[in-house]
């Protein structure tokens, strides 16, 4: 697997806190490959945003990265300095947040976003880099982009500084796009222009994405794979189409089934019971178990790795593991 | 030689008729000149004046030889002319002299170097009141339209207010008012040449920092030098110390006539009754006062005034030792068993420690029962309430110009009619006393007078009418080099200044 | 005892707990303000009774007896035979009285105001923030010393000195008030529009008990933080306007009165009348500032 | 009298946001006014629950705060159980407000973060005075456990709770004085799809239970799908169809209802090819004129840039669409 | 723009017109001038005559309209104390004040943000937490304290520095500076320091805090995302995003510096137009303390009015929003 663009492995992120360490990324595996998009789903607080943090180093403080390796094309990011990290930043690694309200900084205008960013990473004249980023901004949408350019954050909607946004993420070409949760500060309509954007400009330019998001429907359209993280684990990784038609993980199964659709009836939703479990009382073995209407006692005892199962798959869960599977019947009996 | 001289305050102008102010007086000495002058003893000497007599003939009329060759700085010869001119113009309606000059009838020239004073009557101490009205050029003042001193009515600045043209040692090079004023010894002055060639005066009026002026070499005379860093400067290297007595004497008084205080909390008038007062005189800590408030720079003095002033006498200046007792008891006598509490005012930026001294006091009145209340506040607050009876019980510091006792009791024993006791906040009222102070007034038998003088003190003593603190000393503190002594009206003449140990 | 544990237990607590700083600075707080509050009973003197000092002690330096009475004093006396050890605490007495008594003032003032001007919105804000602009655009020295001059007009001669401390209270509390008034009603106008209120709102809350019970408990951080700088400001006006001339009577000084007493004598070796009062005013105002300081952050949940 | 509980009428709602008066007549510009909420009329029938959908800015919160009373409109009436709302004041008003109440969107902001979970559901109760003493924490108990907390959870604080737990108190708070309306802006856009699931399913129980009835607000039209009887689809402030639940997503009349269905990812991963959406939601202050939706409409006719459409009927309710017209016609 | 600036030339108008008769009512109330005006020996009836004249027996609104009166033709009278125009007076003074005001101002400010963007970006280093505890000596102190000691210090002991005054001056046209000459910038650097530590560690705190608060916004994470460099960040994008809470503090600093020039002025001898006013003060020179408190609540209104200017430059979306209603 030495083709693959981002490789994270086992990363594990910590928070010293005044209660003791908070763990919040434990052993987290997987890879993107070139010009793929990988979604990152999962509740609020399960470690998404995290992960995108760490990968591009930006955590901040008092979190670090106490585990694991990042590695980008092979090389290892996760312990590089300061400068040289910056230098990816931006460069091979964009990054698009959610609030394209806040994102930009409100005193300077868009060009002056633009052509700085363009000029920290590439050796460009002012005009030059003018000129890019003009061809940028009509790239993503924006119309009457020359005269456009020259103007201040506040004077675009919404939908627009989301496209800025877009525009200052790939303006260095990066190879790989972190997109955080890039849609959910937007309008419903216009939510899907900028998915759309984001999946055809990375595809055109053959940037892999990693899109982190809550959103079902999203990654359903729009990834090629879907990690599934639940309490900072990995759950359940794999092609989309198999996770959301056929989900493995008793979690994603349960997640599935409470998301309202625009085509079942179903009375009542699926739900799963309780809430996801506070970083500082993960509970022992399986961190989904309370919540679990399948557990058994191992769930309880150990917690289990990612097992694979085959297509790229894998699924942190004792029902796939044989043996244990094997016992539980046996006690069954 | 250049002498950087520092005090508290500036001059309030240059105009020499304008303000009758300490500072002001002191540094027009050195620019214009009066026809007598006072030396560091007191004694009246020989200025633009070279003699001056009550006429043989009109025992109502003064009669003053000038003194010839004078030149004024623009070059003009001082005449009689100048002089009837400037004193009329001290004599106007907005001149803060006119009081001084009060009993002039009329000022005639008699020939260039004479010129006769027409008074309304005898008034054989008239020539004491000269010693600060200056001489100006009639010429220069007709010119510049400042025949008149200041009037705030007019709405327009005067000329004479920043320009000046005297007769005095030393000629204006510049001033700031407040910063700065620069001035150069007059080549063609009358006198001996100064020593000082170069005169520049600079107001620093927070004493902390003008001592430290001082220390840090950038002044080189301070007048005014706070009571309680005199010692310290003393054993500093390079720094001495003049020390000498002011013609002022500093007292308490209150209102010992009306029927009721305002500030009281008793249905009578304490102060009133002999026994509270006599208390009162017992309860002051004279020596106290002296040896902590100021550091020993004080004459304490029973007597409500300085040495200098004719009728002064060691028997009343006497003081015996503070006794509680006997003063709380005589309070108790006088009906009061409990006490009794008043309010005390004090200015607290006008005399030397004067809040302090006024604290000290409360704290011995408490002994005896008398339960004072300080309110002690700015000038500009305290001496309203004087002049206009609003306190009980009051600080006050009367420096005497003359040099004599009817300046004394004019102010502040005379009941309060016309001219007389703008400054008798303690109300006294003596028919018999007012009538021999008006008296002194045109009495010429100096022996007959000096007689009546000794008589009113002896009933303003035993009436108990002030009770006088001390007399308060005056400190110049300068650089070794420097000679300067202390003017007991704290008016130093640069010209007097000598270099070298 | 559970409520006690839970206090132990905040964030505030365990901030606290972790701030070497903040320790020191409340243990001295607190000693000079227990030593301020209990003067009467362990100040070896009453300085302010004016009839029990012997002006001979006057000036006696600190640890060495009198060279007239004999009297030895722990931080030597003033100008008046005062102990300057006691007249530190009765003066800090003076001091922590007028800036709690000034900040107590114009935190009613303005929270009262800001409350009102976040509320109701519309001309009522306009009206209180423009006169707000107007006291800002005034430095609050000369508001003091203003208002100090108008109350010596108004009030009679023999009342002037129990009124004194009153009138310096208000004077300092008025020119402190906008700080409040406008954080509060920021945070007013912020709170008001959230939820809970609207949910108030919506069964029919009085107004005057949802500003009361709902939005006054919400914006009482800042307003905390703002206080307790508050203090050692208004500690330090004082001092600053008893050297301008205005303030407390001289018979029973404060902190800030000693001091300009004190600073008559910096030249003339009687340095202990300076020192041990300005120690005693720095270190108060200092550890109430980094008190203040601490929980600013300490209430500020974005800096954790 | 109609079953309707809930009745609006040409319901419209300004909002003066011009500049300060000395601007207006220096640069000679007019008042002006955003118009949040224009000439909205629906109904709600007793124990149904009827949805609001909308982009954001569309008015929906606007009419939620109308309908309980936050906010006065501008014009137009609401009529709860027969009375009118407007003028309404005193007793009748306060028995009015009881029988109405409203859950907010976000849980993190409805519930004042210093009181106690007990105190919070209490306040309508002593608000309106319905029980004292020991009865309002049995019953503040009752509450909490009918939606799905404990007892003992009275004596905590907000944050003590995850979201999802939170917005069962404001739940709970909504049902302490026993409301038979409840107005719910949005009430789990702020919750996790899984924890959004407990919500909605005890919503559903609720209006089972106690016969509820619900004005519905949300811009997610699967949620809103799976919750309404009745669907208004708001657009600039402006009802532009109204329908039954079912109907609305197997057949949208209007072509914004169309657009909005077409934006919704597809999680069923049925491969359809969506239109995609053109524009963003114009300027409320100078909304285009004629029919609002037209710059961004397929549809649009040079007719729609001038006059603005009215309701048509559609089988189960209406829509306003000159497309309508002519389909119709 | 301009309806806001006219707006502001009302509300300043309105702000004069309080100060002014405010300062009125409090007149009579600091004492009687003309204690101060004559010599001891002037009659009852002679100051009487001159209380009349100088009309300070009439009600004081007579007295303040009269004032207004003149004031709006720019005249403020002549001094009671120094018998010299007031007008003159004050703006002979003018020069020193400004000069100190704006000298500890810039010192003020030059290093409050620069020690406030230092004590954020190191949080929790030892010379951030030195330099914040150390600061707030500077307001645990009084100023007047503040400015002894340093007289002590540099002028009496180490005899570095003058005392007092102001040094050598220049005359500039109508400006005299003591900029020029060494004495006058030596003169200027105790009274300077004394005026701006108080200023120095509110900046200094207000831009740390600022600081603190926008460098955990989403543009500068985003900004960092993109690469940028620390200095760009920091220096680019958070310290100008700081500056606007920042200008409007130390505009009103500005403001108050003016107003405690009156305690440094007095302690240096500093000949601003503070020492005037308290000397005024003392004498209750009417006319002096009057136009100065004008000329302050002028001062006033103009810091504001350049201080709500400089919002405009800073921060765009307070202008005029040419694009507002674009898409
Ligand atoms: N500074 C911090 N200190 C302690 N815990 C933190 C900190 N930052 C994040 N966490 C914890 O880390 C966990 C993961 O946070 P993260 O932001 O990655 O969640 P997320 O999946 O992106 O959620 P969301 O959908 O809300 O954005 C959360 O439980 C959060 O509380
Ligand atoms: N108090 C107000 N003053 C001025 N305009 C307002 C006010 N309240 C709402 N508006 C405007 O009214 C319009 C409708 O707002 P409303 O909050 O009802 O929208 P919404 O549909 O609830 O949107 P969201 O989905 O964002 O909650 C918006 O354009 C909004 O800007
Ligand atoms: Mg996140
Ligand atoms: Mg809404």
């Amino acid at each position: 697997m030495t083709d693959a663009l981002l490789s994270v492995r086992n990363l594990r992120v910590e928070f010293p806190t005044r209660r003791g360490i908070l763990t919040a990324i434990d052993d987290v595996s997987f890879d993107i490959m070139p010009g793929e998009v990988l979604g990152v789903v999962g509740e609020s607080g399960a470690g998404k945003s995290l992960t995108g943090a760490a990968i591009i180093g930006l955590l901040e403080p008092p979190g670090r990265i106490a585990g694991g390796e990042i590695l980008l094309k092979g090389q290892r990011i996760d312990n590089l300095d300061a400068e040289s990290m910056r230098r990816i930043r931006g460069k091979r690694i964009g990054m698009v947040f959610q609030d394209p309200l806040t994102s930009l900084n409100p005193l300077y205008t868009v060009a002056q976003q633009l052509i700085e960013t363009i000029r920290t990473h590439m050796d460009l004249s002012d005009a030059e880099a003018r000129r890019r980023a003009i061809a940028l901004l009509d790239r993503v949408g924006i119309p009457a982009a020359a005269r456009r350019i020259d103007d201040y954050p506040h004077h675009f909607s919404g939908g627009m500084r989301q496209r800025v946004v877009i525009a200052l993420a790939l303006c260095a070409e990066p190879e790989l796009v972190i997109a955080d949760e890039p849609t959910t500060a937007l309008d419903v309509s216009v939510q899907s222009q900028i998915i759309d954007l984001i999946k055809e400009i990375c595809a055109e330019r053959g940037a892999a994405v990693m899109l982190i998001t809550h959103d079902m429907g999203v990654i359903a359209e729009t990834a090629d794979r879907v990690a599934v993280l639940y309490a900072g684990r990995l759950a359940e990784i794999g092609p989309v189409r198999e996770v959301i038609t056929a989900a493995e993980h008793p979690y994603t199964s349960g997640l599935m089934g409470s998301i309202p659709t625009l085509t079942q009836d179903n009375a009542r939703l699926v739900q799963i019971p309780g809430a996801m479990p506070r970083l500082n009382a993960i509970p022992q073995g399986c961190a989904f178990n309370p919540r679990c209407e399948r557990a058994f006692d191992r769930c309880f005892r150990d917690r289990p790795d990612p097992i694979e199962r085959g297509d790229g798959r894998k699924v942190a869960c004792w029902l796939y593991d044989a043996a244990s599977v094997a016992t539980k019947e046996k006690a069954d009996v | 030689e250049t002498l950087r001289w520092a005090r508290v305050a500036d001059a309030l102008t240059l105009d020499p008729h304008s303000q009758n102010e300490g500072p002001t007086s002191t540094l027009l000495h050195h620019i214009y000149e009066t026809l007598v002058g006072r030396a560091t003893d007191g004694s009246l000497q020989p200025r633009l004046a070279t003699e001056w007599m009550i006429s043989a003939e009109d025992p109502t009329v003064w009669v003053f030889k000038l003194r010839e060759g004078v030149k004024f700085h623009d070059g003009s010869d001082f005449t009689a002319e100048d002089v009837v001119f400037s004193l009329d113009r001290a004599r106007a309606e907005s001149s803060g002299f006119k009081a001084l000059h009060s009993a002039v009838e009329s000022v005639s020239m008699v020939d260039d170097y004479t010129v006769h004073v027409k008074m309304t009557g005898p008034s054989p101490l008239y020539v004491q009141n000269l010693t600060n009205t200056f001489v100006m050029d009639k010429g220069w003042a007709e010119a510049n339209d400042v025949v008149l001193p200041q009037n705030f009515a007019a709405g327009e600045e005067n000329f004479a207010v920043r320009n000046t043209n005297g007769t005095g040692p030393y000629t204006l090079v510049s001033r700031d008012p407040e910063v700065r004023t620069v001035m150069a010894a007059f080549a063609d002055h009358w006198d001996t040449a100064p020593a000082v060639t170069e005169i520049i005066y600079t107001p620093i009026a927070e004493a902390a920092t003008r001592v430290a002026a001082l220390l840090s070499g950038e002044v080189d005379v301070v007048q005014d030098v706070p009571v309680q860093d005199i010692a310290r400067l003393q054993q500093t290297d390079g720094i001495k110390i003049a020390t000498g007595p002011e013609n002022r004497n500093i007292f308490f008084s209150y209102d010992m006539t009306s029927d009721k205080l305002i500030s009281a909390n008793v249905d009578d008038n304490p102060f009133k009754k002999p026994e509270v007062r006599e208390a009162l005189s017992l309860v002051i800590d004279r020596d106290a006062i002296q040896q902590v408030v100021m550091r020993g720079q004080s004459q304490p003095t029973a007597a409500p005034l300085p040495p200098f002033v004719n009728g002064w006498t060691a028997e009343m200046s006497a003081y015996g030792k503070p006794d509680y007792e006997r003063a709380a008891a005589l309070v108790a006598e006088a009906g009061y068993p409990d006490g009794f509490s008043i309010d005390l005012h004090c200015p607290n930026d006008r005399y030397l420690n004067d809040e302090a001294i006024c604290q000290a006091l409360v704290g011995m009145l408490g002994r005896a029962k008398i339960n004072a209340n300080l309110v002690s506040q700015s000038r500009s607050l305290h001496f309203p309430l004087i002049e206009k009876w609003e306190t009980d019980f009051y600080l006050l510091g009367w420096g005497v110009p003359t040099f004599d006792s009817a300046y004394i009791f004019n102010f502040l024993v005379h009941s309060r009619e016309d001219s007389y006791g703008s400054y008798n906040g303690s109300r006294y009222s003596n028919p018999d006393l007012d009538a021999k102070i008006e008296q002194l007034a045109t009495l010429t038998d100096l022996a007959a007078r000096d007689a009546l003088i000794a008589e009113i003190w002896g009933k303003v003593m035993e009436d108990r009418v002030f009770l006088s603190v001390h007399n308060q000393m005056l400190a110049y503190a300068m650089k070794d080099s420097i000679n300067l002594d202390v003017h007991p009206e704290n008016q130093p003449k640069m010209t007097t200044v000598t270099f070298g140990n | 005892m559970n409520r006690l544990a839970r206090m132990w237990d905040s964030d505030i607590a365990w901030s606290f707990r972790h701030s070497p700083v903040a320790i020191v600075a409340s243990v001295v707080a607190l000693i000079i303000i227990m030593g301020a509050v209990l003067a009467p009973w362990i100040a070896p003197f009453n300085p302010f009774d004016s009839a029990s000092l012997n002006l001979m002690d006057g000036f006696t330096p600190p640890g060495v007896p009198n060279q007239f009475t004999g009297n030895s004093y722990l931080m030597g006396t003033d100008n008046q035979g005062r102990d300057i050890f006691s007249t530190i605490l009765y003066g800090a007495r003076i001091s922590l009285f007028v800036g709690f008594a000034a900040v107590v003032f114009s935190m009613v003032l303005g929270i009262g105001l800001g409350l009102l001007a976040g509320w109701r919105g519309g001309w009522v804000d306009s009206l209180l923030m423009r006169i707000a602009d107007v006291q800002l655009s005034f430095p609050s020295i000369l508001i003091a010393l203003l208002i100090f001059g108008v109350a010596r007009g108004f009030i009679p001669p023999t009342m002037r000195e129990e009124v004194a401390i009153w009138v310096l209270i208000v004077s300092i509390g008025l020119s402190d008030w906008v700080q409040y008034a406008r954080v509060v009603r920021g945070a007013a106008m912020v709170e008001k529009s959230k939820e809970y209120v609207q949910a108030a709102r919506v069964i029919g809350v009085h107004p005057t008990r949802i500003v009361l019970r709902h939005i006054l408990p919400n914006v009482m951080g800042p307003v905390l933080v703002i206080a307790t700088i508050g203090l050692a400001l208004a500690i330090i006006a004082e001092a600053t306007l008893s050297f301008l001339g205005v303030g407390v009577p001289p018979t029973q000084p404060s902190l800030g009165t000693l001091i300009r007493i004190g600073q008559q004598y910096l030249f003339s070796g009687e340095w202990w009348i300076i020192l041990f009062p300005s120690i005693a005013l720095l270190l108060l105002a200092l550890s109430v500032n980094l008190l203040g300081d601490w929980l600013r952050d300490a209430l500020n949940p974005r800096l954790r | 009298m109609s079953d309707a509980l809930l009745k609006i009428d040409h319901l419209t709602r300004y909002f003066d946001v011009s500049k300060p008066w000395l601007n207006r007549v220096l640069e000679r510009e007019e008042k002006q006014y955003l118009t949040a909420v224009a000439d909205v009329s629906f109904e709600i029938k007793r124990g149904e629950t009827f949805a609001l959908v909308g982009e954001s800015g569309s008015g929906k919160s606007t009419i939620a705060k109308m309908v309980v009373g936050l906010l006065g409109a501008s014009e137009g009436t609401i009529a709860f159980d027969g009375h009118r709302m407007t003028g309404t004041a005193g007793a009748e008003m306060r028995e009015l407000r009881r029988r109405f109440q409203m859950i907010f969107q976000d849980p993190f902001a409805s519930l004042n973060p210093r009181w106690r979970v007990g105190d919070i559901i209490a306040e309508p109760i002593h608000t309106f005075g319905l029980l004292k003493g020991a009865d309002v924490s049995n019953r503040v108990g009752e509450l909490l456990d009918t939606v799905g907390l404990s007892a003992k959870d009275a004596e905590k604080f907000p944050h003590e709770f995850s979201g999802g737990q939170r917005q069962r108190i404001a739940i709970a708070r909504a049902l302490s004085s026993k409301p038979e309306f409840i107005v719910c802006d949005e009430p789990t856009s702020a919750l996790d799809v899984s924890v959004q699931a407990q919500i909605l399913n005890l919503m559903k129980d609720l209006q089972d239970e106690m016969g509820l009835t619900y004005l519905f607000i949300s811009h997610d039209l699967s949620v809103v799908r799976h919750m309404a009887n009745r669907i208004g689809v708001l657009y600039l402030g402006r009802l532009v169809e109204v329908a039954d639940g079912k109907r609305l997503f197997t057949d949208p009349q209007h072509p914004y209802t169309r657009m909005l269905l077409d934006a919704v990812p597809d999680l069923a991963l049925s491969g359809r090819r969506r239109k995609p959406v053109e524009g963003e939601i114009p300027n409320p202050i100078n909304p285009p004129p004629g029919c609002a939706f037209h710059p961004r409409c397929p549809l649009a006719m040079p007719r729609c840039k001038v006059d603005a459409p009215l309701a048509v009927a559609t089988a189960t309710g209406y829509a306003a669409c000159f497309a309508l017209d002519q389909k119709t016609a | 723009m301009l309806a806001y600036i006219i707006r502001r030339i009302l509300q300043s108008v309105l702000v004069m017109l309080v100060v002014a008769l405010v300062s009125f009512a409090l007149f009579r109330y600091v004492g009687d001038p003309i204690n101060s005006m004559v010599g001891q020996e002037t009659t009852i009836a002679d100051r009487e005559a001159l209380r009349e004249l100088l009309g300070l027996n009439d009600p004081f609104l007579t007295q303040f309209a009269t004032f207004i009166g003149r004031a709006v033709q720019g005249d403020f009278g002549i001094s009671y104390r120094l018998q010299q125009p007031v007008m003159e007076l004050i703006l002979s003074r003018l020069p020193a004040t400004l000069e100190l005001a704006l000298v500890s101002g810039v010192l003020a400010f030059v290093f409050g943000v620069g020690f406030g963007v230092y004590t954020a970006l190191r949080r929790n280093g030892w010379l951030s937490n030195t330099i914040m505890t150390v600061s707030l000596i500077g307001v645990s102190l009084p100023t007047f304290l503040i400015g002894v000691l340093l007289i002590w210090v540099f002028a009496v002991e180490l005899q570095w520095l003058p005392s007092f005054g102001r040094g050598d001056t220049v005359q500039i046209g109508n400006w005299t500076t003591g900029l020029l000459t060494p004495s006058g910038r030596a003169s200027l650097v105790l009274p300077a320091i004394t005026l701006g530590l108080y200023q120095m560690t509110l900046i200094m705190r207000l831009v740390r805090a600022e600081m603190l608060e926008v460098l955990r916004t989403d543009y500068i994470k985003f900004a960092r995302a993109r690469g940028l460099s620390n200095r760009a960040v920091h220096f680019g994008h958070a310290l100008k995003n700081t500056m606007v809470p920042v200008i409007t503090i130390t505009g009103l600093q500005l403001g108050s510096i003016i107003a405690f020039a009156i305690i440094t002025e007095t302690v240096f001898q500093w000949p601003g137009v503070g020492a005037l006013f308290i000397n005024s003060v003392r004498f209750v020179d009417v006319p002096v303390m009057a136009a100065y408190l004008m000329l302050i609540a002028l001062v006033f209104v103009i810091i504001n009015l350049i201080v709500d200017l400089l919002y405009y430059v800073v921060d765009p979306r307070l202008r005029v929003d040419r694009a507002a209603t674009r898409h």
